[in-house]
């Protein structure tokens, strides 16, 4: 199944609290625990929710349709 | 010949203000300073500036720090208890640089003390009143028509150094009623200074980076591209926190010398048969009205005394009192407290001559005649 | 020239707008003035006082410390005022014994109520003047409270007991009027002042 | 997919990080502390309402959530522990025209500050406030707050807290507030509309957010990160839903949402510059 | 030998109030004095004493002087901006002459400044940042051990004169551990001081008639029979209110008066190396450790430097002062502040000598090594 | 008739004035102001409920109203402005035993003491405040205090009062109060009754008097001492008779009496002190 | 008719407000206006309702029964 | 004698609690000590440290000056101690550069995490122990969190190339071990301490 969402982490901001992971439904995103961030670890599982977006309180991941993301990572 | 008009002093100092440009003052009233918040609740909303009375001083002095940064000058007015709330806002208006006049109308204390008669009893405190350290200048009119323009020079040197000025005034002072020669007051007879804008683009803005004269020019909130940030903690040219020491260390010392350089322009005296004085007295205020007319006295009993009244308090005119006191055979310090400018007189005086006290702070103020009578007894060579 | 003046009374009285009153007059005449107050502790009760300093230079001590003038509007003030009775007395004065007024200079001007004070002053140390002033501004004007404008015309004539010509003019004791009173109450304090010179100037004339 | 693409193409897609000041990030938050949810709120509504940073203002006292300011490119003032809202009040007064914001903490708000809060809400001026409450002082590590919790644990409460707590809502509109909502650092997308709604109304208006301090609250309570998430996930609820509750199924549960709403009372500074208007004659 | 045990300074000096006989706490947060308030809310209840936080500085010190009428010896602790909030409550606290004690753990100022770096800032704030004139004992440790010791003595020294005492720390002595020497602090081996209660019976009571030595007896509220009532006004025996000119001149003149004349007995200052020395250091707190070190170094390099440690700050060792500056050739005040005491010890020592400064207020503290360079800078006469 | 008799003999047949410091008599206060009724109430209800002197604390800040402990012979303490209820929380809290009342004015508790006030009644410490409202700062001369009515005439609001008004009793009970009540100078013996029940009431217990300043609000506003006294006749009613009004009537009319009282919560003072038992181990 | 209640003032401590004469429903009570003191000018008509008792802010009048002032006075 | 060590590390690693431990200890063997920390500004990142002073006499000066021992326990904290290269070396070193670290004397312990820290130290001016002590805690006691004393177990026994026996004891620093956590975790942390005498003694032979 193609992912809906493209998952970004900022890690220079990251904090590895993970509460994003805690919120994704479908268990996209995984700690990495000894460098305390935050990984996308199921890139191709995620629905495009943007939960975790939306509960980062750091600013540091971000969600992208698959379109938005070709046009940026193509820029 | 003088245009005379009476003037109740703390009116002087509100309408004072308002030629200053002042147009927004929030206060809290108390005795014997609300006669300033009364005159300003009258006068401001004709002039389309703001007047509010707040629900405290630490209040009021807030708010004045907040339409400073809006661009307005901005004023409170109060009394020692009220000056001892507003102390640790003055503290940040001084570390933020934000121009604005205090207003302190001295009563007698200690703590509630004697709220109805007259004190100079904050002469120390308005230079050591918040934590850490300060310097910000203090002005302290003889008389009405000095009240007013001491309140403009008190706008003036905020804005032209972007720091809190403190203007003293003392019971006597703001309850009395007096002549002026308002003709000095009329417009464009009198200097009127503003603070500094900033002359770069929006991108280069810094608004914590000192001009050559150590004062930064920070655009009034809400002038479009110049957004800034200010904090009461230590900071460097963004305004954003550090602790860098280096830069913590030369915005303290910048924040002091910006007035400590000024302080010969800033110094202001007034000198009455000082020439050939043998006995010099030094104060302020008030009790200085008091020393002038004992001068006098003193002088027809054939002892050459001379008054020295201090106009700016803070910085001290260091360097003139060390002269006075190697010119001198001794100083007098009067002063409605319990010893407290004096302690700077023998500080700076550096043991050139001794240095006698005459002290009150019991709500009566000094008699010339008491004065004289010191001033006998120290000619006498007694106590 | 330092002129110095109290007008002083029962709490209540008047006393210190009468003193505001002067002063204000005193600007107009063209010459340097201050004036000060002192309260007593308490709100209501006890004596009050304005004090003004005249002056045809800037002046330097703003409270008065040897009066010129004195008006004495209540007995209690009065009572305040005295410090005692001087042992020796000019005989010519009639009297055995008289009241000494404290921070009074002799031959000052000491204007009284003759109703409402009795006194017993050295009338050979002090330019005294008597006159019916609660009585007029309550008989004549309908206005107890009008008595400390009164007692100012009466002082205003009566300075020429100590100047050759009054120490400050009719006009400027009006002029200073309109500054200093509530519009409303203008041509009643007004009126009070001209009924105060009309008796001073009675009161001159039996002295 | 995880690949660093450059922060300004990333901006491009997120309009509201226009006010972020990216030169300041990350932020001296603690992993998962919720007061970058009502941030990010803020921003959000701003840029929905099409407010641009020059015409924004913001406010704050002393904490972790008055450190807010310091990543808000616009107007910015950290001021003293518990006065921010007097400092609001002298600016906006002067300049009416800025959109004024006011980010404060349970303490900075509500115990130090208490008297400015119920004052400001009584002249109904209009400030947006944003008050944190984490139930506790984070930035000074952990002392019992007025709304901590009743047998909480606080470093001044080593014995479980016995103060009982002020009802921020409720003592809000009872000084004069105008507009009050709750919201939590769960519920972003509410927290957006209520701050927008806040920021809209003319009048003092105040959002309660209910936020997580993980580290210090957090630890002192035996919580984590996640378990406090949740509990505002399980524990509040639509104060619609919450309405129609009766009267003993409400323990326990918080109310979200618009608390209070009432545009009747005339707005201080509109009411004040009409007064200058009539008194200075005219424009 | 010594007992000693690992003690952290904020922990010590609450710890130290307990055996003090402190029995009331009221407190609000602030760094760096916060571990003060959390040990004394974990302690005092198991005391049968009374904890409370208050909503903010001023409230706690209301509440720490309203403890104080009811009999308990009472504390409250803050930092820079707390302090400057307590200033009018502790006029009041001199005024009506309640015991108590209020530690300030000085930070970097001003303003917000530093709040988790250590500063000297209050010192001049501790004697004038009330409005009025106030004298009151100002103490200041130099190590975990003496913090315990001088908390013990505030608490004495409060009692006996029935007068706010103020103890200085500073962050570092706040915030670090020491192996402290317990024994002088077990039952009974140090002195504990009780306020004096009155020894007439009610109906002739008079709760501000001063004793011998100025200080009044008076009641603990709730006492049957002693009422009595207190205010910030002016007063006289009967504590209401007077304007007598001379009661309020006698009333404020024995407020200073009983703490001045005490001022031999409470001045406490170490002397390290003073017999000989020519190059004197006057200087306080974490400053001093500093600069103690800084003496042994200078000595290794032949220069005669010597330390002179402050403890009672004020009243300050006027006299003291004096002597050392008429027996060396120099003195050198370092100081955490832009200037302050280095003012009182110019004052004293009246030309005598030169007094140089060393100053910094940027949050980091003055090492041995700086001292030592100024040291040798005015060793050669320089600067 | 009308002949002087002894003071001690009016006394014998007046209880109540064995609380007054005679000596100090007359007060201070202007003709006609309505603190001495207040004062009068609280002694009354104090002798009705049998405390005698030596039970009693009477603790106030600065104003008119907050001259009163100098008139009342028990343990009396004037302190600082806005800060009665800070130095009463101390002593109560030291000293459970005594009955503490605290003397305040719409300045002193609501303006500068705002939040000791909401703090003390969110804590329940059983404190009876007698807060003496005359809508005004009396002793300073007349500026506008929080409860000035709008439209009045104040020295500070020389072109008539703009800013809104607190409701003091509102405000009081959602900080935390447990017992709020309303009373008038003019009704003297309801007003003994009010205090008393605060009196009895365990907890923190608020009596607002409406009291007429007779001099400077009385002059500013153009009222006679006497249409003040009648205004407060005529225009409030008893919380009952208020509560059967229909909402248009209620508009200008004042409700008196128990507007509020729960004697469910704990005393402040009564949680500490049962804490401290069990950590000190029992008695 | 008899007083049912004898009033006394206390002058020292009256301040003239007038606020017990204008509650009096009887009319017993008269300022003297020129000494700013309250004086019982009907003593006959009082009914000893105490209301002016009640109302004096100052503690300085004072209404008894005819048998309470008898043994008052007498004594 | 004066003896200066500096526990350092990442925020988070417990440099501060090690410090507390070992000054306890200190205490306990009947020294003086003091500790101090610094933390960064921010609350999470950057480096902290918690600094010793062991004395025989009472301490003056309570900060340090010159470490005689410093515990390092990440490479960022590593970095932030390196002074820089110093020019000429000691050939027997066997580099041809090598890092200093600031504020540490010559013939200072450095002990460092053998697997955290890639250090590069001038090993004739130090003595360098090197243990694998964030491994052991997260290995065999199962709780990385406890390496701060395993690392100070590593410390007591490297304290014999300084003095001819340890500076302080097993049982002070186990008994300070009781006094400085909460009792939950006494055990772990005793065990920690033991585990980090039993590397450090392995260290000390291989080196
Ligand atoms: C006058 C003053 N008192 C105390 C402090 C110390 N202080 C700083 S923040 C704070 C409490 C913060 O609590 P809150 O407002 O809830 O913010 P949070 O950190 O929880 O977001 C305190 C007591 C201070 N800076 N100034
Ligand atoms: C810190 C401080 N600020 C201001 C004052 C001046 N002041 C004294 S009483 C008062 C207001 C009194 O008003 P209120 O409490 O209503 O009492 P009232 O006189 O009306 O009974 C003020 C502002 C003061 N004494 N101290
Ligand atoms: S967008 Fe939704 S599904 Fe995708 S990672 Fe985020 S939370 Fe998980
Ligand atoms: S929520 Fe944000 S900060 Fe937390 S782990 Fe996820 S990406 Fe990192
Ligand atoms: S201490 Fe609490 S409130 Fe402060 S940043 Fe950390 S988690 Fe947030
Ligand atoms: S000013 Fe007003 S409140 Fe004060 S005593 Fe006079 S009438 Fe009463
Ligand atoms: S008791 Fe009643 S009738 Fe008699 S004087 Fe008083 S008010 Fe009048
Ligand atoms: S009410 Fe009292 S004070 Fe007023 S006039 Fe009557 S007796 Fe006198
Ligand atoms: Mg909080
Ligand atoms: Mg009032």
């Amino acid at each position: 199944m193609a992912a809906k969402g493209i998952v970004v982490v900022k890690e220079e901001w990251c904090k590895g609290c993970n509460i994003c992971a805690a919120v994704c439904p479908t268990q996209v995103l995984k700690l990495d625990k000894v460098r305390a961030v935050m990984t996308v670890a199921h890139p191709e599982k995620c629905i495009g929710c943007k939960q975790c977006e939306m509960i980062c309180p750091d600013f540091c991941i971000y969600v992208f349709t698959p379109e938005e993301y070709e046009e940026i990572a193509s820029a | 010949m003088a245009k005379l008009e009476l003037k109740y002093g703390n009116h002087a100092c509100a309408e004072a203000a308002i030629l200053a440009g002042c147009r927004f003052y929030a206060g809290y009233p108390i005795t014997p300073s609300s006669e300033i918040a009364e005159k300003m609740a009258e006068l401001l909303p004709k002039k389309r500036g703001v007047f509010i009375q707040m629900e405290d001083e630490i209040a009021a002095m807030g708010a004045v720090v907040g339409a400073s940064f809006a661009g307005l000058k901005s004023m409170t007015a109060t009394s020692g208890p009220g000056f001892s709330l507003k102390q640790e806002n003055l503290g940040y208006a001084f570390m933020v640089e934000a121009p604005c006049v205090v207003v302190n109308v001295q009563r007698g204390g200690p703590s509630t003390g004697l709220p109805t008669q007259p004190g100079q009893q904050e002469i120390m405190q308005s230079l050591w009143g918040t934590h850490g350290d300060k310097l910000i200048p203090v002005f302290y009119p003889g008389n009405v028509q000095e009240i007013m323009e001491e309140t403009i020079r008190a706008f003036n040197w905020a804005e032209r150094l972007r720091t809190p000025v403190v203007l003293l005034l003392d019971e006597v002072l703001g309850h009395m009623r007096e002549t002026v020669d308002v003709e000095q007051f009329e417009e464009g007879k009198f200097e009127v200074w503003n603070r500094k804008m900033p002359d770069v683009p929006p991108e280069e803005y810094l608004p914590y980076r000192p001009g050559e004269d150590d004062v930064p020019a920070i655009a009034p909130y809400g002038t479009p591209g110049y957004r800034g940030h200010a904090t009461g903690l230590h900071h460097d040219y963004t305004g954003f926190p550090t602790t860098n020491p280096e830069m913590c260390q030369e915005l303290i010392e910048r924040l002091i010398r910006k007035v400590q350089r000024k302080q010969p322009e800033m110094e202001k005296n007034e000198f009455y048969k000082m020439d050939d004085a043998e006995i010099a007295i030094i104060t302020f205020g008030t009790t200085a009205r008091a020393a002038k007319t004992a001068v006098d006295l003193a002088r027809e009993k054939g002892i050459k005394a001379g008054l020295m009244r201090v106009v700016t308090v803070w910085p001290s005119p260091e360097k003139t009192i060390e002269d006075v006191a190697k010119g001198v055979e001794a100083i007098l310090v009067p002063e409605l407290n319990m010893g407290q400018y004096v302690l700077e007189v023998e500080r700076c005086s550096r043991g050139a001559c001794p240095v006698y006290r005459l002290n009150r702070a019991n709500g009566k103020i000094i008699y010339p005649n008491e004065i004289l009578e010191k001033v006998e007894e120290i000619a006498r060579g007694g106590k | 020239m330092r002129y110095e003046v109290r007008v002083i009374g029962s709490a209540g009285q008047g006393s210190i707008l009468a003193a505001v009153v002067l002063a204000t007059a005193a600007a107009e005449e063209g010459l340097w003035a201050t004036q000060t107050a002192t309260y007593g502790a308490a709100m209501r009760s006890g004596v009050s006082l304005g004090d003004v300093v005249i002056s045809d230079q800037p002046i330097d001590f703003p409270k008065t410390t040897n009066l010129d003038a004195v008006i004495i509007q209540s007995q209690e003030a009065y009572d305040d005022m005295v410090k005692g009775k001087p042992v020796r007395l000019d005989p010519e004065c009639g009297e055995q014994d008289a009241d000494v007024l404290v921070n009074v200079k002799p031959g000052a001007l000491v204007i009284v109520d003759e109703d409402l004070v009795q006194c017993d002053l050295d009338c050979n140390m002090y330019r005294i003047v008597e006159a019916p002033i609660a009585r007029t501004a309550a008989e004549v004007l309908g206005r107890r409270q009008v008595m400390n404008i009164v007692a100012l015309g009466v002082f205003q004539v009566a300075t020429t007991l100590q100047f050759d010509k009054p120490l400050i003019s009719e006009e400027s004791f009006l002029k200073a009027i309109e500054k200093s009173v509530p519009s409303r109450f203008i041509d009643l304090n007004k009126n009070a002042f001209l009924e105060g010179v009309k008796i001073g100037q009675q009161a001159l004339q039996k002295a | 997919m995880g690949t660093p693409i450059p922060m300004e193409k990333i901006i491009e897609k997120k309009p509201y990080f226009k006010y972020l000041r990216l030169d300041k990030m990350p932020t001296i938050w603690c992993p998962g502390c919720g007061i970058g949810q009502a941030f990010r709120a803020a921003c959000m509504a701003l840029d929905e309402l099409g407010i641009s940073n020059d015409q924004v203002a913001m406010v704050s006292g002393i904490g972790c959530s008055s450190r807010t300011p310091g990543y808000f490119d616009g107007f910015t003032l950290h001021t003293t522990h518990g006065r921010a809202l007097t400092f609001a009040t002298g600016l906006k007064l002067s300049k009416p025209e800025l959109t004024t914001l006011v980010f404060t903490g349970d303490g900075d708000a509500l115990a130090i500050g208490g008297n400015h809060f119920i004052h400001a809400a009584r002249r109904n001026i209009d400030l947006t406030v944003v008050l944190i409450n984490n139930w506790i002082y984070g930035m000074t590590g952990g002392q019992v707050s007025p709304t901590t919790p009743e047998g909480a644990y606080a470093t001044t409460t080593p014995y479980g807290n016995y103060e009982p707590q002020f009802d921020i809502a409720r003592v809000a509109i009872a000084a004069g507030a105008t507009y009050v909502a709750r919201g939590t650092a769960y519920h972003a997308m509410e927290l957006k509309k209520l701050i927008m709604d806040g920021i809209k109304h003319k009048g003092f208006a105040l959002i309660e957010v209910l936020s997580p301090c993980t580290i210090v609250y957090g630890r002192k309570n035996r919580m984590s990160i996640e378990e406090m998430y949740f509990w505002f996930k399980e524990n509040t609820i639509p104060v619609k839903a919450w309405e129609k509750l009766p009267e003993e199924k409400r323990a326990g549960k918080i109310p979200r949402g618009v608390l209070y709403h009432d545009d009747s009372r005339p707005e201080y500074c509109e009411v004040y510059w009409n007064k200058v208007k009539q008194l200075s004659g005219g424009e």
